[in-house]
């Protein structure tokens, strides 16, 4: 078992030990799920080490294969392949940091916890198994597996009186994308050729012999709104804030942090790569449907009445700036979404994490009910604070600098849309998340909250956790950039090997002047 | 003019048609399950027609064998509507209707 | 005429009379171990028939009206798995029967014999005796409750409806020997190969079609499917088990052997109809299991639902396409048979077969509760479980067919909208387990060691044939060879 | 490979690093001790003021630039980069001299303020954020400082955020500055587009080649094609160059608009007085505000592109807000918000003087005016500390008695505000009125005079007011001198009041932006004369205004005891006092647009999308499932019937539709 497969099995071994340890041995079970979670993520950060960014042959380190089915007679070779490159690997790393956290936030589940925890340790193994595998099935697979175990948390420990429409709706409209990614993912395994699943082999596949016109026109839609409503793209968008409003904090964190980017990625992987002249028909339409994402969703955001609402239209609004940077094409573009995916998940978690903390403190999240909390609870007021500033693109967070190379990579290929898009992200997000601060935390105090304590030293370490992760990839993103770059330039050299080069870049305007200073100077 | 194959192919369906209105119009559980026999037997009419005009005798066989099945058929099937009338003292199918929707 | 080849059928057959002779000599309070009785036989047989046959080669008895080839075997342990654990579950149901328990586990292994002998025809003759063995023996099971009501009127529905199914049969054989004049599926299989005209015949296809309708009543496809709802929900608890594995697999194993080796010209040109009977029978299936309350009827409906997956097999009929059928089935017995374990031991307790029946499960017995959830994930075919992978491999077919002749991903969007609205009433299910409102009794519910056994050896296969399918999918693949497919 | 890091590249990072340590340091290790944090803070600034000092006395006047790469993305190339140029060296004098001042002040002022501690830090941060802008190579980085300010302004504004209005003013400084800051934004991505590079060097480099290979008439040829068709890439973005360089210069124009509150977004000014009154001093009149001034002087190359129309929009925008801002003061009765609205009239004047294509003046004007407000409002500080918490000047009143030090020392500033001879504002003020005429923009001359006029007046009422006459209330009438960490520092910040005019600054940033206009450099005593013989018109046309101001004010406001100005002008008195209604404007603009576009779109995702879409197809497949299981009627007849209707049904599609033909 390498570095990479222990990430995902521990949680999932674990999930086993837990089930065979009795139910009243509460602190038992917490713990085993700590350890796990802990581990995971010691082994995510050892990797996140050693990966340094040299070129290896194609793309990915790391890699372990093992045969899974492989029936000669039926043409069907499915592969256990795992492997990591710039992109997954910042997108593991922070799924074990967030799984961590949301394990240290379970503290507030008081029912049934053998069950929770179980179904906790499979969501955690499910997502970041999800991530570490190569082969699209197993992509696929692991996250399915995350499908039951968000149904039944949602609905057995959630809150709010409509979870049980919340937990349905999370659910069907789910596997409805996962299902049409499926027929996509089935269709490019016939229609390749090459008869696999290995992204590998499918790339090499596809720069052989490129999919025909017809069959890129049929698959692209398919992946791009399968995974579109797995990634609650805009009309896709309803069943997002009213699942995570319902949903436990553990979970609300794990899905709009973690899993929710498993549809980018596979756009990302697959999509754009493998079916250039297929995404290039469809990336006008996509820009513009994220432009409601961003704009559209943020206006939601701002009449919702609930915390928890709020935050989930915003994670909606922030998934508009992700497929923005990948419709962008551009190399700052797409790095730019990448980096928005790590530091959306910690962001959705940290925000969830404290409205959770806050829920379970006062017992409602309605913040007319709320006011001038921050002196009673200074450090959860102050984080609150903290997150809601990151989430409207301040710098020094890694959001901004995310956001930033978006806006700087889409402006060549959509100028209206990042314009609006700027807006929405500068004036829209400041707008709602101070709105929600200055109902919580600002003006006088209600004599209702006086005996509010704040968060206890065990609660403060995931918020801690995240918000120095947050900070980190703010104040240095070369340690995150550096690392997606070439992954995502081998993409684009793919994706742009169809049409000649549109607009002549920045960089020739660099070439044309140092040109220019030649000619200037020979004749003096 | 001499019969042909056509002739007891037409009285054959004939019967499995009238077997078949019988099962549908009627509403004692004994006629329906006695139409439904007649249905077997103008199968049999068939294959006899058939076996002999093809000159193969394995249609006769199976003539056989629908004969006994029909037979443990309708053993059962009568024990079950003996049962049934003891159980609703009534034959009649519309009182059936207690599993619906 | 080598008999030696009907050794498995025989030994379940005399393992029947065995049981019915017992029972004179037991006393009336121990008649449960007549029931492990039946199940040890059967266990037996099962185990024979690895060392008895490999299934490499086609070996054929009785004038080859009897075929036993890789696919034939295939099924007989099927059948074989299947009545061991319907016979489990009955033992543990047995004395909710007032009088006839032996009788009970004597019709059981008779309508195995049955199924067994059906596995293996290669004529239209055993096909049609051993579907009327099977269609009688489950008479009487389906109304074995004298008492009450609900049972003897599904018997009475199910008595008249399988007679007019096996009259339909019969005339099709008729009109089939009339036109083609012969029985045996190998000796059609050449009239057709060599003479094109007799592809043509009306009459032919007439016969055909009405054989289809027999089987597609036995399976509870679309047009045919009528009586599912109303024998399953009134039938005892172990009949309906049966019924919607045993039963409806025998349906598929003579469709496979008369379109596999009887009919594989024709079936080109059926192809239409099947799509159109698969798409029917998963809508029809899923939509209306969306309002229903009772457990049973539920489940029915479902079943109805898991034949159109299977047509869709049979749409695509070529290699890969009959083996994910066979995986699909592999999956959906243990399934089932989960289910439905779990649904009798609560029905007795709770004695009410309504879906609220299951109110505070996940409390009252954890290991009821876990299987039946993962009994409902699997038939939603939610990874990493058998359901899955068997709809990963009909679908796969199927999209492969929809190069060829793009109405093929019409039927993948027909099957997607049967997954989603079967999530809604699984996943039901799964939510009056964890979290329904009127869960007044926490009493824990005994559940006894066999069925702890049988729930055991269910989980397992669906995990094993979920998470590690190569080994089951090899199997499936070797039993397929025999037919004359793609 | 990063150059090796210059004796005073590490000096800069210093100075700005020592900031961030002190307000991390506070924020987490601090818990109790309020003290230790106060010190910290003032010790950081402290010693980045003396380290500004030898910066400023012993490196030469050529540009030293000091590069960490913080992020390399294909084409997109930001580096950490600190410039040492004359420039930024002034503007580092005034941060960290005006800063320290007022650290200490608010030392005393916020003595017995519960949370000490979080002052303190906000107030470091500030300072690091500042810091950043001043010390800026690049574009991009200062866009990420730009919002570290707007954030600590925030935190300091809203520091009493028990207090509704505290809160509601700083949630609305943010975002009227993060309106300017979209506009920023864009402005960047668009020089980048368009230039290639975010670095000040290299644009630079980038801007004067294009200048000098373009012949004149086309404009700005050269780069001009590509910068079209870079821009926007698809066919309706070809603007004609001079268009694109223009709304360059609008778009980085309308981020320092939001940060030194220009005409259309300066709603938030007055209401930040909320905050304490030292962050009123330090941000809101000598450093934040200045943070936009010092942006377009940092990029004026780039505004200056020939072609570009941008400098003349900047003038009308400038001397409009100076105008609109010395109206509004003439009837606020608040102190703090007399000098808020002074400040926005100073930043009119700079932004004007920037117009007129004189950064030069603009930098001297801002320079001195940090000195004279900061002094302005501290003073105001020790009135309002003395007065307990009195900040209307109704109810003040012969303070000239109680507080002697706190009097004169006001007094130096107001008449340096005002411009009267020997003191600093008149040589900064001359500078831009001499800019204004040489580049014979007579309305904008007209213009500056009689707002130097206003500014005297309103001024003028506010000394006569709170300070002559005899006390209104019991509280002025009590009134005693701050203690002495309090006037200590007004004293100190009264000698650059004084001596700043005359000391040569203007030469000193002269040397920056040549060409304009030629630095008076003789030694102190000519200085002091050198605008009567420089221009003579302005000087004059100055003094005649402050003068006539003065005779006004002193008209009507000697010994009064109400304010009889409104009889005298009616309803423009009215509207001042209102502020030209522009809060109640932006506020039903913004309901109409925003608010109602978030109901619509709030409506449309609960009832069409949520609703109609997703609940309606769930309750079709609801309905046509419980229809479609009324076929099972459970009479036996009619399944009977069925049964034999689906075997007619499959007879017939398989025979009769598919024909032989097949």
């Amino acid at each position: 078992m390498s570095l990479l497969s222990a990430i995902f099995l521990l949680p999932l071994l674990a999930a086993l030990l837990v089930l065979c340890i009795p139910r009243n041995y509460k602190f038992v079970i917490r713990l085993v799920a700590l350890g796990a979670t802990l581990a995971s993520m010691v082994l995510a950060l050892t990797l996140f080490a050693k990966f340094n960014a040299a070129p290896v042959e194609n793309g990915f380190k790391f890699v372990e294969k093992h045969a899974w089915v492989s029936v000669s007679t039926l043409k069907l070779d499915i592969g256990w392949h795992l492997g990591v490159d710039g992109i997954n690997l910042g997108l593991i790393v922070m799924g074990a940091i967030v799984a961590f956290a949301a394990a240290c936030v379970s503290r507030e589940i008081k029912r049934l916890e053998k069950e929770y925890y179980t179904l906790l340790l499979v969501m955690t193994g499910g997502i970041l198994g999800a991530f570490a595998s190569l082969n699209l099935f197993f992509f696929y697979f692991f996250h399915e597996l995350a499908l039951v175990p968000t149904f039944i948390m949602i609905g057995v420990w959630g809150h709010g009186e409509n979870r049980n429409y919340a937990t349905f709706k999370i659910t069907i409209y789910l596997s409805l994308g996962a299902l049409i990614a499926l027929a996509g993912l089935i269709a490019l395994y016939i229609q390749s050729g090459a008869n696999t699943f290995d992204i590998v082999e499918l790339t090499k596949a596809v720069k052989a012999r490129p999919l025909p016109l017809a069959a890129q026109s049929l698959i692209f839609p398919l992946l791009l709104f399968g995974f579109g409503i797995l990634v609650s793209l805009w009309p896709f968008h309803t069943w997002a804030p009213l699942g995570y409003g319902a949903a436990p904090t553990a979970t609300a964190m794990l899905h709009a942090g973690v899993l929710k980017k498993f549809g980018l990625y596979g756009l990302l992987r697959v999509g754009i790569p493998l079916m250039p002249d297929g995404a290039s028909a469809w990336l006008e339409i996509l820009a513009f449907l994220c432009l409601g994402n961003i704009v559209y969703c943020g206006l939601v955001a701002m009449r919702q009445k609930d915390l928890n609402l709020l935050i989930g239209n915003s994670s909606v609004a922030h998934m508009g700036f992700i497929f923005l940077g990948i419709a962008s094409l551009s190399l700052v573009g797409v790095t730019g979404a990448v980096v928005v995916m790590v530091a959306h998940g910690f962001l959705a978690a940290l925000t969830f994490g404290l409205s959770g903390a806050l829920r379970e403190k006062t017992g409602t999240l309605e913040m007319e009910k709320f006011g001038g909390l921050l002196r009673q609870i200074p450090f959860l007021g102050a984080a609150l604070v903290m997150a809601m500033l990151a989430g409207c693109g301040l710098p020094g967070f890694a959001n901004f600098v995310g956001e930033a190379m978006v806006l700087f990579g889409s402006w060549r290929a959509f100028p209206l849309v990042t314009t609006l898009a700027a807006w929405g992200a500068l004036i829209i997000g400041a707008v709602y998340m101070l709105r929600a601060v200055r109902n919580i935390l600002h003006g006088p105090e209600k004599s209702e909250w006086a005996a509010l304590k704040d968060a206890s030293a065990w609660a403060k370490v995931p918020f801690v956790l995240l918000l120095a992760a947050l900070l980190l990839l703010g104040v240095w993103p070369r340690l995150l950039t550096d690392k997606i770059q070439p992954s995502v330039a081998a993409i684009l050299t793919m994706a742009n090997a169809k049409t000649a080069d549109k607009a002549p870049r920045p960089g020739d305007v660099k070439k044309a002047v140092d040109e220019a200073k030649q000619r200037a100077v020979q004749p003096r | 003019m001499n019969v042909g194959l056509e002739h007891y192919l037409t009285v054959s369906a004939m019967l499995f048609c009238l077997g078949l209105l019988g099962v549908i119009l009627r509403r004692n559980v004994l006629v329906i399950y006695m139409s439904l026999e007649l249905m077997l037997n103008a199968a049999n009419l068939a294959l006899v027609a058939f076996s002999r005009f093809n000159e193969n005798l394995t249609g006769q066989m199976m003539v056989f064998f629908i004969i006994t099945v029909a037979a443990a058929e309708v053993a059962v099937g009568l024990a079950l509507i003996v049962a049934l009338y003891r159980k609703r003292q009534s034959a009649h199918v519309e009182d059936l209707t207690s599993l619906k929707l | 005429m080598n008999a030696s080849l009907i050794v498995l059928e025989l030994a379940v057959v005399v393992l029947g009379l065995v049981v019915l002779v017992q029972d004179w000599f037991t006393p009336a309070k121990d008649r449960r171990t007549l029931g492990y009785g039946a199940v040890l036989g059967v266990a037996v047989v099962l185990l024979y028939s690895f060392f008895a046959f490999d299934g490499t080669e086609t070996l054929y008895a009785f004038g080859n009206a009897y075929v036993l080839d890789g696919l034939a075997l295939w099924f007989k342990r099927f059948f074989l798995l299947a009545a061991l654990l319907v016979l489990i579950m009955a033992t543990e149901f047995s004395d909710s029967f007032e009088s006839g328990q032996s009788e009970f586990f004597a019709l059981t292994l008779f309508a195995l014999a049955g199924m067994m002998f059906a596995a293996s025809a290669n004529d239209f003759m055993l096909l049609f005796v051993s579907l009327e063995l099977i269609t009688v023996t489950f008479y009487v099971l389906v109304s074995f409750l004298r008492r009450r009501v609900e049972s003897l009127e599904a018997g009475v529905k199910y008595l008249i409806l399988g007679a007019l199914s096996s009259g339909f049969l019969v005339y099709g054989i008729a009109l089939i020997f009339g036109s083609a004049g012969t029985m045996n599926f190998n000796e059609l299989a050449d009239k057709l190969a060599n003479n094109a005209g007799l592809a043509h015949k009306q009459l032919l296809m007439a016969g055909v079609l009405l054989v289809l309708v027999g089987l597609g009543f036995k399976m509870a496809a679309v047009p045919f499917q009528i009586w599912a709802p109303d024998v399953y929900q009134g039938s005892p608890t172990p009949t309906t088990a049966f019924l919607s594995v045993g039963s409806k697999a025998a349906g598929v194993v003579l469709l496979m052997r008369l379109l596999g080796t009887a009919i594989p010209d024709l079936a080109f040109n059926l192809e239409k109809l099947l799509m159109a009977m698969a798409a029917g029978t998963i809508l029809y299936g899923s939509l209306c299991a969306i309002p229903q309350r009772n457990l049973k009827r539920l489940l029915g409906y479902s079943s109805i639902a898991s034949a159109g997956y299977l047509l869709l097999g049979f749409a695509v009929m070529n290699r890969a396409g009959s083996s994910a059928i066979l995986y699909y089935l592999a999956g959906y017995l243990f399934t089932v048979l989960a289910a439905f374990t779990v649904i009798a031991v609560v029905v007795k307790e709770a004695g009410a077969e309504d879906i609220s029946a299951l109110g505070g499960l996940a409390q009252r017995s954890p290991l009821l509760a876990t299987t039946l959830t993962l009994a409902m994930v699997s038939l939603a075919g939610i990874p990493p479980l058998a359901g899955f992978f068997g709809k990963f491999l009909l679908l796969k077919a199927v999209i492969a067919e929809g190069v060829r002749w793009h109405a093929y991903y019409w039927l993948f969007a027909v099957a997607v909208v049967g997954v989603l609205i079967s999530l809604y009433y699984y996943f039901n299910v799964v939510k009056a387990i964890y979290w329904s409102k009127g869960a007044t009794d926490m009493t824990p519910i005994p559940v006894s060691v066999p069925t702890r056994l049988a729930l055991a050896v269910c989980i397992a296969g669906m995990l094993w044939l979920g998470i590690n399918p190569d080994g089951a999918l090899e199997l499936a693949v070797e039993a397929v060879k025999s037919l004359k497919l793609a | 490979m990063e150059p090796a890091i210059s004796p005073a590249g590490y000096a800069a990072l210093t100075i700005l690093l020592l900031p961030l340590a002190a307000a991390a340091f506070i924020a987490f290790c601090t818990q109790r001790e309020g003290e230790r944090s106060a010190n910290l803070s003032i010790g950081a600034i402290a010693l980045g003021f003396v380290l500004s000092l030898g910066l400023f006395a012993f490196t030469g006047d050529q540009a030293v630039e000091t590069n960490f790469n913080w992020l390399a993305v294909g084409d997109l190339h930001v580096s950490f980069g600190l410039l040492l140029d004359p420039l930024s060296k002034l503007m580092l004098l005034v941060v960290t001299g005006v800063g320290l001042m007022i650290h200490i002040y608010s030392r005393g002022y916020m003595s017995g303020d519960r949370s000490f501690r979080r002052y303190f830090g906000s107030l470091s941060l500030f300072t690091f954020s500042m810091l950043g802008i001043v010390l800026a190579n690049n574009l991009f980085m200062m866009f990420v400082f730009w919002e570290l300010v707007g954030v600590s302004s925030y935190l300091l504004i809203g520091f009493w955020f028990e207090k509704n209005s505290a809160a509601d003013a700083a949630k609305k400084a943010f975002l009227t500055n993060r309106v300017g800051d979209f506009g920023f934004i864009l402005g960047i991505i668009l020089t980048w587009a368009a230039f290639g590079s975010v670095n000040f060097a290299e644009l630079n480099s980038a801007v004067e080649l294009g200048g000098r290979l373009a012949d004149k008439s086309a404009g700005f040829s050269l780069l001009a094609e590509p910068l079209g068709k870079i821009a926007g890439g698809t066919q309706w973005w070809t603007v004609h160059p001079n268009v694109l360089v223009t709304l360059v210069g609008l778009l980085l124009f309308m981020g320092a608009m939001g940060k030194s509150a220009q005409f259309p977004l300066h709603v938030w000014l007055p209401d930040a007085m909320e905050g304490p009154t030292p962050v009123s001093a330090l941000i809101h009149a000598a450093t934040m505000v200045a943070a936009g001034v010092f942006m377009l002087c940092r990029i004026f190359f780039l505004l200056n592109i020939p072609g570009s129309h941008a400098l003349e929009f900047i003038a009308w925008i400038g001397g409009f807000t100076a105008l609109l801002a010395a109206v509004m003061a003439l009837q606020q009765n608040d102190i703090k918000r007399i000098l808020a609205y002074s400040t926005l009239s100073q930043l009119g004047y700079m932004v004007m003087a920037v117009g007129l294509h004189a950064p030069g003046p603009a930098m001297f004007h801002l320079t001195t005016h940090a000195a004279f407000k900061a002094l302005l409002f501290l003073g105001a500080g020790s009135v309002i500390y003395a007065c307990h918490h009195e900040q209307n000047i109704w109810k003040m009143g012969g303070l000239r008695v109680a507080m002697p030090r706190t009097w004169w020392t006001f007094r130096w500033g107001t008449l340096a505000l005002c411009g009267v001879w020997p003191f600093a504002g008149f040589f900064s003020k001359d500078a831009i009125l001499a800019a204004a005429l040489e580049h014979n923009n007579i309305p904008l001359f007209v213009l500056g005079v009689f707002v130097a006029g206003l500014t005297t007046f309103y001024m003028s009422r506010l000394v006569l007011v709170a300070f002559c006459g005899n006390a209104r209330s019991e509280e002025a009438s009590h009134a005693h001198e701050s203690p002495g960490v309090m006037t200590w520092p007004l004293v100190v910040l009264a000698v650059p009041t004084l001596l700043a005019g005359a000391v040569g600054i203007d030469a000193y940033i002269g040397k920056l932006f040549p060409g304009e206009h030629p630095p008076h450099n003789e030694g102190f005593l000519n200085n002091l004369f050198a605008p009567f013989n420089h221009n003579v018109f302005a000087a004059g046309f100055g003094l005649l205004a402050v003068v006539a101001g003065y005779q006004l004010a002193r008209a009507l406001y000697v010994n009064a005891d109400r304010d009889r100005l409104p009889e005298k002008i009616g309803v423009l008195a009215k509207l001042a006092r209102d502020r030209f209604y522009f809060d109640e404007l932006y506020e039903w603009f913004i309901s109409v647009t925003q608010e109602t576009l978030a109901r619509v779109a709030d409506w449309v995702d609960r009832w069409i999308i949520a609703g109609f879409l997703v609940r309606g197809t769930h309750g079709a497949t609801e309905l046509f499932g419980r229809a479609l299981r009324l076929v099972q009627t459970g009479s036996l007849q009619t399944y009977a019937f069925l049964f034999a209707a689906g075997v007619v049904l499959v007879l017939a599609w398989q025979l009769l539709l598919q024909s032989p033909a097949h």
